[in-house]
């Protein structure tokens, strides 16, 4: 299956592991990425905060060299991105007089003819059984999957199963031979937008999904949005300052499990990249060359 | 002290109806998105709070409203819309609300580092094309002087080969949207 | 325009609600123009447009046609049929070459005492200002209609 | 040619003070076919009167118009006058020169010739006017009530004490619908089962009524007082004769793990069940879909246990036909589940449950006979929450109304659990509380001041579990909105009361009207809150709206005294205001053209088709006909005709296309 791809800000910077993991299971899911020329920034969560304008210009560039380029389905694994692509999509479709003034914006034509696909609906269609069938080193890890806002609402754009209780990602990590477990903070939010500005939030509302998680007797963290995983990842110390309490979890993108389960190496996964040691991988147990000399100076 | 704020003749709530079809009279006040709302804790106004006082359209009130820290602290996680019996969009309303406060300065004084952000955040966009993150951090740390916050991160993140130094310029891909943007700001 | 024009009108209504609501315009002895004669239906929904098209016709000026409200109807839905036919009629009548303006189709209830009296005063002042209604007069006499 | 007879009335000043009523007298004397025209100062007093009753018979009068007050005041009276002269009722018509003349102008020549309009306007309607005759339709005096609840239960007694003919149809194996699920009732805290059992039993005993169970109607046809009703007895696959009701079959039945309806899923039963120890009738019927004979033809274990042979595996399906005069829909209605709610757990976890569900646990023969037990473990809960307004007032969900009976069966079940777990915490989430009955504001007050169940007001977000406990987060919006989380150990949610399932297959089979939510309508919200747009069919209970055990017993009554007074006549008088289908001689029979407009306008679906046939049966062409028994007058169809040929008696095209001629001639 061929598909465009926009990667985004965050896959070419902080979570270029998100990246790189996509790039190494992409040939062994049979799927072809072919990344969408002169792709900008979607203006993920700041733009719509001071300019309802420049919010939708930016994913309408994208949508529209999208359709230039021809691509029937674009992927985009960032839920961020992919959130802001899928609901100017449908902000576009909805109002005439706004899709002619973007439209003038960007000066490019726009019909609104690709769709919007985001990881899990991809990963769904290409982890086949035959795909399963070939897996060599199952992933045998009880784990908790978590949505995050981003994949799940607003249901108005988003079309997750079930809202509050999606279970695409579980399911496809039974499909590698995960345990999926019940938790409490499936889709709760992590507090992305206020990162760098109220750490202290987001280390409180961060700090509640790695309790209930490490609570639940979760070994991993699996995660499909470049924010959740730096904000999980990267904010323990902030993390630890504000609840008291350490946490060895490690975060996990779904594409970095199923490339486990695949038994690729930890380096083309970019596991080395991780702020916490990933202590999980494949039943056939693959190198996992990830101790650097941070780790002590970050957890 | 209020100040008289003009909203075309109308409340706040009427212009938010203008702006984006939203009624906050729906409102009734039960309470369920303030419930789940992730930040609600940590702002002056739970977002059913927000709403009574733009139901009340005095101007008081209305200053309150977009003087306040919530709007700002706001994540646009959906949590509250997604809940809400009678269908309230109010990420939608948080999104007119900034504007509104940015327009009518009224930004509370708490929210300054916020509304840097984003605005470093647009620069960055606007002078890269793409998010750069070292960049958007530097320019971040020039508008609100907070040289320390973060520090501990960066070099970890460098180190893993989060960060480059080094921008990659796809300005041209955006020159068009942010210059359209400033001749309709200038025009109107 | 003539001042002392008096016009002449109709007004279909329901026994119901409207009928009812005139009984108590009188016994509330609210005063009104004197233009207006009642004739009783069972139902506004017994009212088809060729009733209409009669007043006109013989020389009415108006035409009133008033029924329960929406949600009131005696015999429940009847005006729901005489407010969706509303379309269909009105379409007909315009292309009979009626001035719709001439007809006011509006709700009173059996407590709607001034709402009635308010009714045929403003119905009665507006046909005045349009003036003798001639054309469809004209017409059936030529026999067109 | 006419001999028309015109009163003019002055109401002592009333009229004559603003209409020169001699003038209006004299004009109309003038009138062709005008035979007598006087006025009078009081037309309605009894000198008045016979002014009437004498000139129709001097002057051989073939019509009469009073011009007078309003018709909706004095017409019985004069045409009963008329009447008494031997001249029809219905050739009598009354103008109105008070309210719409005399008490709505000032005096002077206009307004005396609105008045002379106003009758001449009359006089021509009246040449027109068919003498009519009272229609009367035959009653059979049996009634149908469709249902057995409270509701039912307590219609079906009104109408047998009063000495009527009952046919009670349940579709469950027994009678008492929720209210024999229920615990103890508010606002008096009696028992349920200690009120409701002795009128079940006396259904079942009272010679006036025939109780079908596990029944369901098919059709229903006709009209007031000549429905025939159609009813399907399933096969309970025991023969009721013979079944003593020792339940020795189902000891004997191994199948045991169907969770019971009556317990709501708390409770099991087996394959042949009677519901609940005190159903009525008390015996077992087979559930065939989960029975191990009906599914491999193996097993009857029930049969060889049965001492008196009662059980019949080849019993069929059993269709009765019923003369009806009269019927009473009490089918009731149901409750959401929890899995109706996606943010409190989508039926996931045990130990959020409903409030019937809490009903069963409090009631003392229950599954937990009574005692409060969590349905995960059987612990007793230390902290329990109660949720109202699940899925009421919800528009997000598709339920805008207020189900009316939660706020109080919560408190009700906040106080319950508080008698009997004396150290446990109850909380209450609610948005306004509902209790606008009698003693019921006072019966909620009691919850908080005696009880001290703590009430929250404002809506839940999310419930989640953690550790066995049941996380629930909500806010206090009497304190700012504040967050409150509650680690509960089980969470009853008052689930929005909704219509019953099948109630609109069963409205569209009796032609009643329902609303969007389902729930039946009734013909006026306020004056006829019991009937249905359909003459001879009533309502009453819950299947009309969500309500309580009062209002449904009242409206039981109300809908019983409107059937026991249907009865009360040997055959039914209407009013002869009907639309009727011209017949016209050979070859044509019928200016109707078959189009059946008229049929899809009338409200009150009284207009069937008829087959015209020549007399060897070949037919010749469908024509409407007007059944005069459902045919209520409101003269829809006559507007939609096209050919004219459906026309409303009393109000004729004839008639008021006369009145608008000589309006304006
Ligand atoms: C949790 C809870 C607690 C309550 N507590 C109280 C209380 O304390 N006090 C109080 O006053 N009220 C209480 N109520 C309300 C009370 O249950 C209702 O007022 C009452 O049950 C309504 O009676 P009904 O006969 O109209 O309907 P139902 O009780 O629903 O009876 C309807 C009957 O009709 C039958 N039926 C349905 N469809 C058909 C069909 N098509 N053909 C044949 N039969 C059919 C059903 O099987 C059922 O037997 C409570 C309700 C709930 C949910
Ligand atoms: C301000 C207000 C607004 C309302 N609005 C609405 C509304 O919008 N919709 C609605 O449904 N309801 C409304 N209601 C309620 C409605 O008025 C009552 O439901 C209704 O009037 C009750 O009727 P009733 O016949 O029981 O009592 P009443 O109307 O009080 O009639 C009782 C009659 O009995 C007579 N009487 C009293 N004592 C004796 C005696 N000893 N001997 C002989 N005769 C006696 C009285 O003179 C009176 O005529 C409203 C009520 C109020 C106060
Ligand atoms: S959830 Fe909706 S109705 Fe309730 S308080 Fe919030 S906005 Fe208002
Ligand atoms: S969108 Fe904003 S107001 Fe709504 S729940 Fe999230 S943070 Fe709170
Ligand atoms: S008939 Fe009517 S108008 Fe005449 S006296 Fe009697 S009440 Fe008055
Ligand atoms: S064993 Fe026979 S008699 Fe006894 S209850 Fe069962 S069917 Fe009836
Ligand atoms: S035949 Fe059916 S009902 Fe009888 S015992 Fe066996 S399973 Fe039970
Ligand atoms: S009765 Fe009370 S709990 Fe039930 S829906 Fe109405 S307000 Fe809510
Ligand atoms: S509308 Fe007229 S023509 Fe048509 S079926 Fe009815 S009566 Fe006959
Ligand atoms: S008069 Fe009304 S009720 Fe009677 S048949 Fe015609 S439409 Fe139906």
């Amino acid at each position: 299956m061929k598909i465009g791809l926009y990667p985004g800000c965050s896959l070419e910077g902080s979570s270029r592991e998100y990246a790189e993991s996509l790039r190494a299971i992409a040939p062994h899911l049979g799927l072809e990425l072919e990344e969408i020329e002169g792709w900008n920034c979607c203006g993920a969560s700041s733009a719509h905060q001071l300019d309802h304008t420049l919010s939708l210009a930016l994913p309408a560039r994208i949508l529209a060299q999208a359709e230039k380029q021809k691509f029937p389905e674009l992927l985009v694994p960032c839920a961020a991105c992919y959130n802001r692509l899928a609901s100017t999509k449908k902000d576009l479709a909805n109002d005439a007089s706004t899709r002619d003034k973007v439209t003038d914006l960007i000066n490019m034509p726009y019909t609104g003819v690709t769709s919007v696909q985001n990881i899990l609906e991809v990963l769904n269609l290409v982890l086949t059984p035959d795909v399963q069938k070939k897996i060599p080193a199952a992933f045998p890890h009880k784990v908790v999957c978590y949505y995050g806002c981003l994949l799940v609402r607003p249901a108005s754009v988003v079309h997750a199963e079930k809202m509050e209780d999606p279970m695409q990602m579980d399911d496809l990590m039974k499909r590698i031979g995960a345990t999926p477990l019940d938790w409490g903070m499936k889709t709760e939010c992590c507090g992305a937008s206020l990162s760098i500005t109220r750490t202290d939030i987001v280390g409180k509302l961060c700090g509640n999904i790695l309790e209930d998680a490490t609570m639940r007797g979760a070994e991993a963290i699996i995660v499909a949005c470049p924010m959740c995983h730096s904000n999980l990842d990267m904010r323990r110390k902030e993390i630890e300052r504000v609840t008291g309490k350490k946490f060895s979890i490690p975060i996990v993108y779904i594409t970095q499990a199923i490339g486990m389960a695949l038994g690729l190496d930890a380096k083309s996964l970019g596991l080395h990249r991780h702020f916490v040691e990933v202590s999980v991988h494949g039943k056939n147990k693959v190198q996992q060359n990830v101790s650097s000399p941070s780790m002590a100076a970050v957890s | 002290m209020s100040v008289s704020i003009d909203f075309g003749g109308d409340s706040l709530a009427g212009w938010i109806q203008h702006k984006s079809g939203i009624s906050v009279q729906r409102c009734y006040q039960c309470g369920k998105c303030s419930a789940g709302c992730p930040a609600s804790s940590d702002m002056d106004f739970a977002p059913s709070v927000l709403l009574r006082l733009l139901q009340l359209q005095n101007a008081e009130s209305d200053q309150k409203v977009l003087s306040s820290y919530s709007i700002w602290l706001c994540l646009t996680c959906h949590t509250c819309s997604a809940r809400c019996p009678m269908e309230v969009d109010l990420p939608k309303v948080m999104d007119v609300l900034r504007a509104e406060s940015l327009r009518h300065k009224l930004v509370n004084k708490r929210a300054k580092d916020i509304v840097a952000f984003h605005k470093s955040f647009i620069d960055t966009i606007r002078n890269f094309g793409r998010l750069w993150e070292v960049g958007l951090v530097a320019d971040y740390k020039l508008r609100t002087r907070h040289f320390w916050q973060d520090v501990v991160v960066a070099p970890v993140m460098l180190k893993k080969g989060k960060l480059s130094l080094i921008p990659l310029f796809h300005k041209k891909f955006v020159s068009r949207i942010f210059s359209g943007l400033r001749n309709r700001e200038e025009r109107a | 325009m003539e001042n002392n024009f008096e016009p002449k009108i109709v007004a279909f209504v329901c026994n119901w609600c409207t009928y009812a609501g005139a009984d108590l315009t009188g016994t509330s002895r609210i005063k009104y123009a004197t233009n207006v004669r009642i004739i009783r239906f069972p139902c506004t929904g017994r009212i088809d447009y060729n009733l209409l098209l009669k007043a006109f016709a013989q020389g009415a000026d108006g035409v009133i046609v008033s029924g329960c409200h929406p949600n009131d109807c005696h015999y429940t839905s009847g005006n729901f049929h005489a407010r969706r036919r509303w379309i269909v009629f009105k379409q007909m009548m315009e292309y009979m070459g009626i001035d719709m303006r001439r007809v006011k189709f509006s709700w009173v209830s059996a407590a709607e005492g001034a709402k009635w009296a308010d009714i045929v005063n403003t119905t009665v002042n507006e046909i005045r200002e349009l003036g003798p209604s001639q054309e469809y007069l004209e017409m059936s006499r030529q026999g067109v209609a | 040619m006419s001999r028309i007879g015109v009163f003019i009335c002055h109401c002592g000043e009333n009229i004559s003070a603003t209409v020169d009523c001699e003038k209006v007298a004299k004009t109309l004397a003038s009138m062709p076919g005008v035979a007598h025209s006087v006025d009078y100062k009081y037309m309605c007093s009894d000198p008045g009167q016979s002014l009437i009753r004498s000139a129709i018979k001097e002057k051989k009068l073939t019509g009469v118009v009073v011009a007078a007050c309003s018709p909706r005041m004095h017409e019985p009276t004069f045409r009963k006058a008329c009447a008494e002269a031997r001249l029809n009722p219905f050739l009598c018509e009354m103008a109105n020169l008070r309210e719409h003349c005399s008490w709505v102008h000032a005096k002077g020549d206009a307004t005396t010739d609105k008045a002379i309009d106003l009758v001449s306007m009359l006089v021509e309607k009246v040449k027109r006017n068919k003498p009519l005759f009272p229609i009367k339709v035959p009653v059979t005096k049996t009634a149908l009530v469709i249902g057995g609840g409270i509701a039912g239960i307590q219609a079906a007694l009104d109408i047998a004490n009063a000495g009527q003919k009952v046919v009670l149809v349940e579709r469950e194996p027994s009678i008492g619908g929720h209210m024999s699920q229920l615990s103890e009732t508010f606002p008096t805290l009696d028992c349920s089962q200690c009120i409701l059992t002795p009128r079940m039993v006396e259904v079942a005993q009272n010679p006036n009524i025939t109780l079908y169970t596990y029944a369901e109607v098919e059709s229903l046809s006709g009209f007031i007082g000549n429905f025939t009703a159609r009813i399907r007895k399933k096969a309970k696959s025991v023969d009721e004769k013979l079944c003593t009701g020792c339940g020795e079959c189902a000891t004997a039945c191994p199948i045991k793990k169907i969770p019971s309806e009556f317990n709501t899923g708390l409770g099991m039963r087996g394959a042949i069940y009677v519901p609940f120890p005190q159903a009525v009738p008390n015996k077992p019927v087979i559930d065939r879909s989960r029975c191990t004979y009906f599914k491999s033809g193996k097993c009857k274990f029930c049969a060889s246990k049965c001492p008196a042979q009662a059980i019949r595996f080849d019993q069929q399906d059993e269709i009765i036909e019923i003369p009806i005069g009269s019927v009473v829909v009490t089918t009731g209605f149901n409750i959401k589940e929890t899995s109706f709610f996606p943010e409190y757990g989508y039926g996931k976890y045990k130990d959020v449950v409903t409030g019937l569900q809490f009903e069963r646990l409090l009631s003392a023969s229950g599954p937990t006979l009574g005692e409060v037990k969590r349905p995960s473990d059987g612990t007793v809960p230390k902290k329990i929450v109660f949720v109202a307004c699940t899925g009421s007032r919800d528009p997000a969900k598709g339920i805008e109304y207020c189900s009316k009976i939660c706020c109080m069966y919560t408190a009700k079940h906040a106080m319950l659990y508080k008698h009997k777990v004396h150290d446990g915490d109850a909380y209450v989430f609610y948005m306004d509380i509902r209790a606008a009955g009698k003693g019921y504001d006072e019966f909620f007050r009691r919850a908080i001041e005696e009880d001290h169940v703590n009430y929250i007001r404002g809506r839940i977000s999310r419930i989640y579990e953690r550790n066995g406990k049941l996380i629930v987060r909500g806010a206090d919006t009497l304190l700012g909105a504040q967050q409150v989380e509650i680690e509960a150990d089980m969470v009853v949610l008052a689930t929005a009361a909704v219509a019953n399932d099948g109630a609109e297959s069963l409205a569209q089979k009796l032609h009643v009207s329902y609303d969007a939510h389902h729930f039946f309508a009734e013909a006026h919200p306020k004056l006829r809150p019991v009937e249905t747009n359909t003459a001879g069919i009533f309502l009453a209970g819950a299947c009309q709206s969500p309500k309580d055990i009062p209002e449904t017993v009242s409206q039981a009554s109300a809908a019983a005294s409107k059937v026991i007074g249907l009865f009360s006549n040997a055959e039914l008088t209407r009013e002869p205001i009907i639309a009727v289908v011209n017949r016209t001689a050979p070859p044509l029979f019928s200016t109707c053209v078959g189009c059946f407009m008229c049929q899809s306008a009338c409200p009150y679906h009284a207009i069937e088709q008829e087959e015209i046939k020549t007399r060897e049966g070949k037919l010749i062409k469908m024509v409407a006909k007007v059944n005069p028994g459902l045919c209520q007058g409101c003269g829809t169809c006559v507007a939609f005709c096209r050919s004219k040929s459906i026309d409303l008696q009393g109000y004729s095209n004839e008639q008021v296309y006369a009145e608008v001629m000589e309006l304006l001639s």
